[in-house]
């Protein structure tokens, strides 16, 4: 069902846990529904650099955070809102299609992540 | 790596005994059993002696059981034929609140054909209540349905006390019993059902096969319209090496399955004492003993249970689970909601289904289930949130 | 005694490859194709390809194919489901006067759901007049099924033709083509219906095994309801080792039934003209030349087909017949009666469907044939009437 | 479906044929329906001296024709008028539930045949 690249970050997660003091932390889904997913950034010199995720949910959702993190980590911040569900998509060699709406919140909890950063230093 | 099969439930592997006596069928006594030579007819009496091993099986007559494709046949069957057949006398229908899709559908079906169906609720852990029974009953009932055994929890209901209220008020009463033939001793006289559901999956026959006990007197629409196969209540050639299947495994589990049932229940304590002390809030499914002995079902806080049954994957073992994400319709379990388990706990299901297992089995599932767990809930931002 | 098969339409031998492809999906890969795990998707990515080889033996596409508990099935599905979807359009269908029984009694149980069913006639040869067809469609129509070769007499529509009219009125086209496929080579395209059933009786592959194909946008209603299998449209657990079975019998099928068809009609010839010489008083049912290449029917004048069977299988040959005697029921069979045969000779019917037959196997038919006619007519009353 | 006893007699037919000159004829069913009988005797001294059948039907009428030439064959008329479908179906050893009414019919044949002959002397 689930790709090789899948289920190596499922099996092998980059970057799981939290960053205290983090500069942006994004939130997105509920347990109730079965996908909710928290990205923690630092930020310097306007990249990222350090990205951490928390994920409840199933195997794609694992997965899909776990790649957004690498795929976001060492980016600007620029580069970093061009991941989208799609990139994420194509980088995990795909997903089934019944997931790729729920599960795939991780381009979106990094972007709310970045949002909350730039939300504070404008502050 | 060995693989433990934990998921007895979904399916079971047909046996080599029972394999051996179904081949002949594919090949040498390939005949349609409806035709006149006596290839036709000798095929013809095999199938009235699995019919005899079937009716044995749950102490019924030969001519009370009919062939089916599956349980979910079976169970449609019942549904729509006797609804069908008895729809002068009344459109009224009851189901519990957790039956199998198959009973659920059927049920919504007959919705859609003017019938009015009730659902009665179930307790947390899965009881039908039989006074609850009697108060929704109406003149115009026609059949109640209530399962013997649920697959995702286990829990056993007291059909004998359901059915006699039933009785009493002359409804049909029908019983799925998918999940409790071939686990436990199963008697339509002791349980006092006018019809029962059964299939192979449960009873290490090939998948695809199944049958429906029905009493002499009960009337039934057909649900496969045809010619004369199977008393004229089910139309189409029938499945012989299915039926040898289905008919050899059912010989096989009589003879032993009173036998099993302590050896399960050694096993089924084991693993849920096991968990339940390696593992922090985690909450048993169902009822704690009246349930299926091979049974252990679970909520795991904090964690998803599709995530979980991949990661018990790779480690060599097969388990199951109610979690929405798990399901193609991306629905929590129905029956996780009607026993009153929160949505978001309910994703963390997980279902272990025993039978020839052994308890160093059960202790290898033990040691990577709670590392699974772990695993999980560190990645798990509820589980912080718990903690913290 | 060597025996001798001729009796391909009502079931056919499974093949060692096939079986061979089946047996690993009773006990090592056993799982249920809807398990999260491994296992479960292996086995679901294997019903796919089998529903793949299916769908490539009529020209499908792989998701217009839902597998079936048998032909019956399928035609049951067909039927009521096209009907029960589609009863808002109209309540009006049309089937012709020699269906299948599992097309029939389907039309009737919808006429017990207050639908009307129009009975189209057949000419003497079987077949169903195109124009006719046209005069009885109405604006209420939803449906119209046509089989494409009957089994008893086997006769071939002009299925394109017929659909053609029903798609310029933009009526729904279902073809019972269990009889055809698997004999001839079979195009949906071609034929240009909307369904289509075939089982796997007639294809090798085991019995209660069968298919139904459907256009993408036609609307099912279940006849099995159940959970999310077969898109939905068919609940119940698959029979994966059928299936698997039915799956490689189509992808045999695909490759072989081109070269099958002159060697088969040349078996029949033989058998046809020798009858015809050795045997006084004898009619060719059915179309003599549209009509399946292996198959050949007839009725003889002053005997009854049951006793003929019998005598046939003393000597080792397996065939069939349409005589009230050898039939449950004690009717005549209905196809004989809509093609006009007189009753008294309809009794004398017999039907031989053949498939990997011999010249020499043909010759021995012959022999033994034309001497159980004489012997059984040497006992008949009317046959001494009929010489005197 | 059918006893060794019916399948010996529709096999090996006892006493088929046509008596010319035949002292009584007894005809039941009709062809339309699948089973015909008809029975012809030779009556010597209030004996069956001899006894013909033909049938045209399927295995059950062979056999019960057969039979029941046999049974009443030697016999006296009024022994030969016990002979019952019941007393038939036992000699055959039994025969399928759904053939005892239809094809059955031997035992009547045969009556009609004796009533033939009792009408014809009576004249
Ligand atoms: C023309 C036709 N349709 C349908 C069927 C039913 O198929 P099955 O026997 O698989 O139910 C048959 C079987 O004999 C048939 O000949
Ligand atoms: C309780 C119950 N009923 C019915 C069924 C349907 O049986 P089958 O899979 O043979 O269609 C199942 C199968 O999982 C079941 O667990």
């Amino acid at each position: 069902m689930y790709t090789d690249k899948v289920m190596d970050h499922f099996s092998n997660p980059r970057n799981a846990g939290v960053i205290e003091n983090a500069d942006g932390i994004g939130e997105v889904g509920n347990p109730v529904c079965g996908d909710m997913m928290a990205f923690y950034i630092k930020v310097k010199d306007d990249k990222l650099d350090d990205v951490k995720f928390q994920t409840f949910g199933c195997v794609a959702a694992i997965a899909v955070s776990s790649i957004v993190s690498e795929m976001a980590k060492g980016k600007s911040l620029k580069e970093a809102k061009l991941i989208t569900k799609k990139t994420v998509t194509e980088s995990l060699d795909g997903l089934p299609k019944e997931k790729m709406h729920c599960s795939n919140l991780g381009a979106e909890a990094l972007a709310k992540a970045i949002k909350d950063y730039e939300t504070k230093i404008s502050e | 790596m060995n693989l433990i099969y934990m998921d007895h439930a979904s399916a079971t592997p047909v046996r080599e005994q029972v394999i051996k006596a179904m081949v002949p069928y594919f090949d040498l006594q390939f005949g349609n059993p409806s035709a006149v030579y006596d290839m036709g007819f000798n095929i013809k009496q095999v199938i009235e002696e699995q019919r005899a091993h079937v009716a044995r099986l749950i102490g019924a007559k030969a001519n009370e059981i009919i062939f089916a494709s599956s349980g979910a046949e079976a169970n449609n069957l019942a549904i729509k034929g006797v609804a069908l057949a008895g729809q002068k006398k009344g459109k009224h229908i009851i189901i519990s609140a957790i039956e199998h899709h198959s009973v659920l559908n059927s049920a919504r079906f007959l919705e859609r054909m003017d019938f009015e169906v009730t659902f009665l609720p179930v307790d947390e852990h899965g009881l039908v209540d039989p006074e609850r029974l009697a108060k929704v009953i109406r003149p115009e009932t026609i059949l109640v349905s209530v399962m013997h055994a649920n697959n995702e929890i286990g829990t056993i209901q007291a059909i004998s006390e359901l059915s006699s209220i039933c009785r009493e008020k002359g409804v049909i009463f029908h019983t799925d019993a998918v999940a409790s033939v071939g686990n436990i001793p199963v008697d339509v006289n002791v349980l006092g059902v006018d019809l029962l559901s059964l299939s192979g999956i449960s009873l290490g026959a090939p998948k695809g096969t199944g049958a429906l006990y029905f009493k002499k007197n009960i009337r039934l629409m057909p649900l496969i319209h045809g010619g004369i196969q199977e008393m004229g209540r089910r139309g189409g050639t029938e499945n012989v090496p299915g039926i040898v299947g289905l008919g050899k495994a059912s010989e096989l589990a009589a003879n032993e399955i009173s036998a099993k049932k302590d050896q399960l229940q050694k096993l089924r304590e084991l693993l849920v004492s096991g968990i339940q002390e390696k593992i922090k809030k985690v909450t048993l499914t169902g009822h704690p003993d009246k349930r299926l002995p091979g049974h252990a079902s679970f909520c795991i806080e904090a964690i998803e249970g599709e995530a979980l049954i991949y990661m018990l994957n790779q480690d060599g073992i097969y388990s199951n689970t109610g979690s929405a994400c798990a399901s193609k319709a991306l629905k929590t379990s129905p029956v996780l909601v009607a026993i009153g388990v929160p949505p978001d706990l309910a994703q963390g299901s997980v279902v272990f289904t025993m039978n020839n297992n052994s308890v160093q089995e059960v202790r290898y599932v033990l040691e990577k289930l709670a590392s699974a767990v772990e695993k999980l809930r560190s990645l798990s931002p509820i589980w912080r949130e718990k903690t913290a």
